[in-house]
């Protein structure tokens, strides 16, 4: 749990860190903050081995920093550096950790969904143990991607989890419009899947409900599908002037941060000291700084030999 | 197709009122929803958020909701609700909010929509629209940054509209809208910003019908969306030089203002053709086709060039996007190698 | 309900007539036969007015029908005559009646769904009293297409009937591979919509459902989603060797012929003489007859100028 | 790209095992799988139905359900399972029954298959192959007899191969296999049941090599999938006339053999492109493009000249279906024409 609030830590300081050099006009393309949905991100993938994959999503920094990457390479990818995890060709939506099992953020909707069903099946007809996690918003729950992953992997028993991270928004789309069902999780019952809502800002919580999924596709009982509740306080993207919402409602969602509720549990449940916290703090804000460090040391890429990267 | 006898696009003498390409887009939409209650627009974002580049803007408030319809991400479905909403009465005009998302869409627009009407023996027609932007240079990488238009040339039944102007955003748009067939409308995402003359009326120009920006007699530079800018500041450039450019706008994929492309070549004798999608399989091999198989062959002084997109997809690093699609530059040097051939 | 038998022996005659022509060679195309169907082709378009629309599938000849379309330009269509409802550019699989409601068959699974929306939609803009009502197979409800559909027209209450024929095979893919549930009709709980399963042989249980989801539509109420459990006696199309189903299974579902049953409901019940069946079922004879000897006397199109009929 | 130096195809002097196109095909892939474990099959109906053209006919088998895999009817999920499998280890053929649903898997195969290796710095490869397909000339009608081809060869990440004969449908499929990119498969319908020698053993075509199939010096036939032996067949009629066609096979539009295509024009001097796709936007406009930007130029006695499909979507009436596509009559006619200019 101490590992937990460190990552969610890393992953808060990453995106500010990121908007930041974003503001300073130093990042030419478009970027998804995930501020806020430390705790899905980080508790879905806890219940992960390190051996496992997930895909990940346009909004995946948390998920990347999650399962293992590195700062440095993340950055310099971000910054569009030769360093970077891509060589500065995939950017923000396009980080990848392949040798972390990451196999990428996706910068279209819904469409990790049926390369997970892809990666679960390679799973069971290579008879491996590793489950597949595939990260997704709401809004992506409504593209057809969704229904046919959801109900090949149900009819094949595969290890893939579908991970629906509901922050309320698709961009501007509420999910009161955009769904004629309170629960997404309710989805689930379509292909005989169990499906589960819970409190996304809640690392316990996710984690729980995560690992029980995971436990069930490693048993080869097949595919779960889990709605973590949660909300992003920054804007979609950065050209997003939040008209769609109130600040009132960003405000109440703060007063519901994920990482001042872990911090706040483990205080009280006596696994960390206040000072243990500030130090972990401190630590994660150097991490940062290096990894900065790291991308603006390393070189721009280079335009000329483009096309021999097309191909393998 | 009366272009080929009236080469020269008229000059614009009069001061006129300068907006954006993205406002003219806007203007052209409020004025012909405010003429013709037939006319809705649907897709992702377009309401109280405006569009994800800002086209609709405050179109909602002016229209409401229910004909600046927002929808749930599901573009099969904003395609397909499109053609059913055209054959029932409505003039929808749908937005695909990148281009590259109608990769989600193509079965209900190359199998319905561009079909419907021939298989069912000219019984119906589909009078829709769907707006898409399209291109590189704003980073945002591979899934977000390509020129997909030639797909679509290759489709009977659709038309492809490639404006390159706030004039043609406008005017071409409510062509298509008024258009009894499906029309797609490709806008680039670097023209959003770019301010030109537009008239403040509502007004259409012809679909199918390309235009001499420029006059010239070194060269033709075929080029159509942000590469006729970019092959008029060309040719300003090279014109320093004392080469000629002839800068034609396409305008129109499909259909193709053959008339007009073949009597520049012919004109000219040389001829460059200038996209920024990927240049195999792209439009220009049409157009060097239709150039090639056309009497303006013996006239051709030197063998058809294109400049076109690398052949990879669009990379993030701003020098890198950069480097893969033409740039003012590489259609100086384009021009200049090929006068001297 | 003896409109209901007349029509139901006039979808199979059309059929079995449609198979004799195709075996003899006339016909140069594939073809999808709904013999077996009769009853939920029927019960679901009585439901309807005739300003309503349907919109029909590959398997859509007793659609068709089913919805008033004259026989001899069917099968002047069918055998790709310039007198036929699209002038022999559709076929079989293409078959339109525009000013009957039939806004086609479509060769493409699924895709009439979300044209249906777009149907609904324009009803419901325009402030018109029509509902659509889009007919699918079985293997159509596993692609993205319904999914997306289904949730749209939900979220905007559109006056539309998703009418799901589940004759138990997508071609060779039988439901209870294709599905990780029993009942297709469950999946209309993931959109909040009602969703009904009934009997798709009995004509009365299939109106019945059909009126009840007309009736919301028309009220304002929104989409339904309806499966009727039928089933195909001939093979998916002609290439279909049957590889997947038993001679047995056949059999037991030719007991279960809907015309049979409703014949002998109506003569039980008195609605119905034995002698004034075989008057209808003479009469649908030579009304087939004559669409033939229509159809025959058609001419073939003309190729010269095909190019000026792609736009209007 | 040895072709230039090579430029025909060596004759076949010993009687050869003839089997169909189809054959070959299932021969090809049952041997692939008996060597290679990762080779599995995905798509609608290739089991127990033994797909719907037949081509897989009893392969389940032999192989069980679980390596020759039928799906539900969902083409997207259908391709993207092809990547996750392919970049998780597995080497997976998958199938559209027809090409024309492809239009549903469009996302994945061009967003997702074609650019993840290039958007992720090469750290991935994506070795997987999309068997489809195509073409009319069984009255299946406009959505199941299109040839889209071209499509594909513009995305760059993708490869796309159009077998013409039996020996090429099992040669090329097993590269395609073999290799490490997303590989499309074009299959033409009426070619299935045609006969021609195969070697029984595994073999594999080189991707990329264009092949000349017949020499000859009044004019160039270039072509690929079915208008390679009716290219063959108007030669055959043409030579009867004094006429001597080069017929060049294509074979693999992305990567293109340019070194073989411009060495024939070059030789011959005048140039038919010939393909069963919509003319306009079709991929023989590329093909006429890179002569007419090739040192082959220079060596043109007569206007390139292309022989396509009419701009129409393909109509169910055979006589109407017949007049939309390249027969043999129509090339030996324009190929008669070409040589008189
Ligand atoms: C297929 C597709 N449609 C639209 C978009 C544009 N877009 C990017 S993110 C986004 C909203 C996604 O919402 P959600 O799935 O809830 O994820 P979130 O952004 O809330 O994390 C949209 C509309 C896209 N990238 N891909
Ligand atoms: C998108 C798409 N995929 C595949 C096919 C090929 N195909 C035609 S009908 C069919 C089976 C359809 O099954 P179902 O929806 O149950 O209808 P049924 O044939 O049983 O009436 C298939 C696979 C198609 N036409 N369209
Ligand atoms: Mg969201
Ligand atoms: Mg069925």
């Amino acid at each position: 749990m101490r590992e937990a609030l460190q990552l969610m830590l890393r992953i808060r300081a990453f995106e500010e860190t990121a908007e930041q050099l974003y503001m300073r006009g130093l990042v030419h393309g478009t970027m998804h903050l995930s501020i806020g949905q430390e705790a899905s991100a980080v508790g879905a993938v806890l219940a992960l081995e390190p051996t496992d994959y997930i895909l990940s999503t346009h909004r995946g920094h948390g998920h990347c920093i999650a399962k293992g990457a590195d700062l440095g390479r993340m950055m310099a990818e971000f910054m569009g550096r030769e360093h970077g995890y891509c060589r500065g060709r995939g950017g923000s939506m396009h980080i990848a950790d392949i040798d972390g099992g990451n196999l990428g953020a996706n910068g279209i909707v819904a469409a990790g969904l049926p390369i997970a069903v892809g990666v679960g099946l390679s799973m069971q007809l290579q008879a491996l143990p590793h489950v597949c996690l595939a990260f997704f918003g709401d809004g992506a729950a409504n593209e057809g991607a969704f229904h046919e992953a959801l109900n090949v992997a149900a009819i094949w028993k595969l290890p893939v989890v579908f991970f629906c991270e509901n922050n309320n928004y698709a961009m501007s789309m509420s999910v009161r419009n955009a769904f004629p069902t309170e629960l997404i999780s309710q989805r689930a019952q379509a292909y005989n899947l169990p499906g589960v809502t819970v409190d996304g800002n809640d690392l316990q919580a996710v984690y729980g409900a995560t690992a029980a999924a995971v436990a069930r596709a490693r048993a080869g009982a097949g595919a779960s599908l889990i709605e973590a509740r949660t909300y992003r306080w920054r804007g979609h993207s950065k050209s997003d002037r939040n008209l769609y919402r109130t600040q009132q409602e960003i405000a109440a969602w703060k007063e519901r941060d994920p990482i001042a509720h872990l911090r706040t549990q483990l205080i009280a449940d006596g696994l960390l000291q206040e000072a243990e916290a500030e130090a972990m703090a401190a630590q994660v804000r150097e991490e940062i700084a290096a990894a900065v460090a790291f991308a603006e040391a390393s070189p721009e890429p280079d335009p000329r030999d483009l096309e021999d990267e097309v191909y393998a | 197709m009366t272009s080929a006898t009236q080469p020269y696009a008229e000059t614009v003498t009069v001061v006129q009122r300068e907006v954006t390409y993205a406002e003219a887009i806007r203007e052209g939409l409020r004025q012909e929803m405010r003429r013709d209650p037939r006319v809705f627009l649907v897709g992702e974002d377009i309401g109280v958020y405006g569009g994800a580049f800002g086209v609709t803007g405050d179109l909602v408030h002016e229209f409401g909701s229910d004909r600046v319809r927002d929808t749930p991400i599901a573009e099969e479905v904003i395609a397909g609700l499109a053609i059913g909403a055209a054959i029932t009465g409505m003039r929808p005009v749908a937005e695909m909010q990148f281009s590259d998302f109608v990769t989600l869409a193509m079965e209900q627009l190359v199998n319905q929509a561009a079909k419907m009407r021939f298989m069912l023996g000219g019984k119906i027609a589909v009078p829709m629209v769907v707006r898409m932007p399209g291109g590189s240079g704003t980073g945002a990488a591979a899934q977000h940054s390509q020129s997909l238009e030639a797909w679509f040339a290759h489709v009977p039944g659709l038309k492809v509209v490639m404006p390159a102007t706030p004039h043609d955003a406008k005017g071409l748009l409510i062509a298509a809208i008024r258009d009894l067939n499906p029309v797609l409308v490709f806008e680039h995402k670097l023209l959003y910003r770019v301010k030109g003359s537009v008239p403040p009326e509502l007004y259409t120009e012809e679909l199918g019908k390309a235009l001499v920006r420029r006059p010239g007699h070194d060269l033709s530079l075929i080029a159509y969306s942000i590469m006729v800018p970019r092959a008029l500041e060309a040719a300003e450039l090279l014109a320093n030089e004392g080469i000629e450019a002839e800068v034609v706008d396409v305008r129109c994929l499909r259909p193709l203002d053959e008339a007009t492309i073949v009597a520049s070549a012919r004109h000219t004798g040389r001829v460059l053709v200038i996209h920024e999608a990927v240049r195999s399989g792209g439009f220009g091999g049409e157009i060097v086709a239709r150039i090639a198989e056309s009497e303006a062959f013996d006239f051709l002084d030197a063998p058809i060039r294109r400049l076109a997109g690398r052949e990879t997809p669009v990379p993030y690093n701003r020098a890198l996007e950069r480097s893969t699609v033409p740039q003012v530059e590489d259609i100086v040097a384009a021009a200049r190698a090929l006068v001297r051939e």
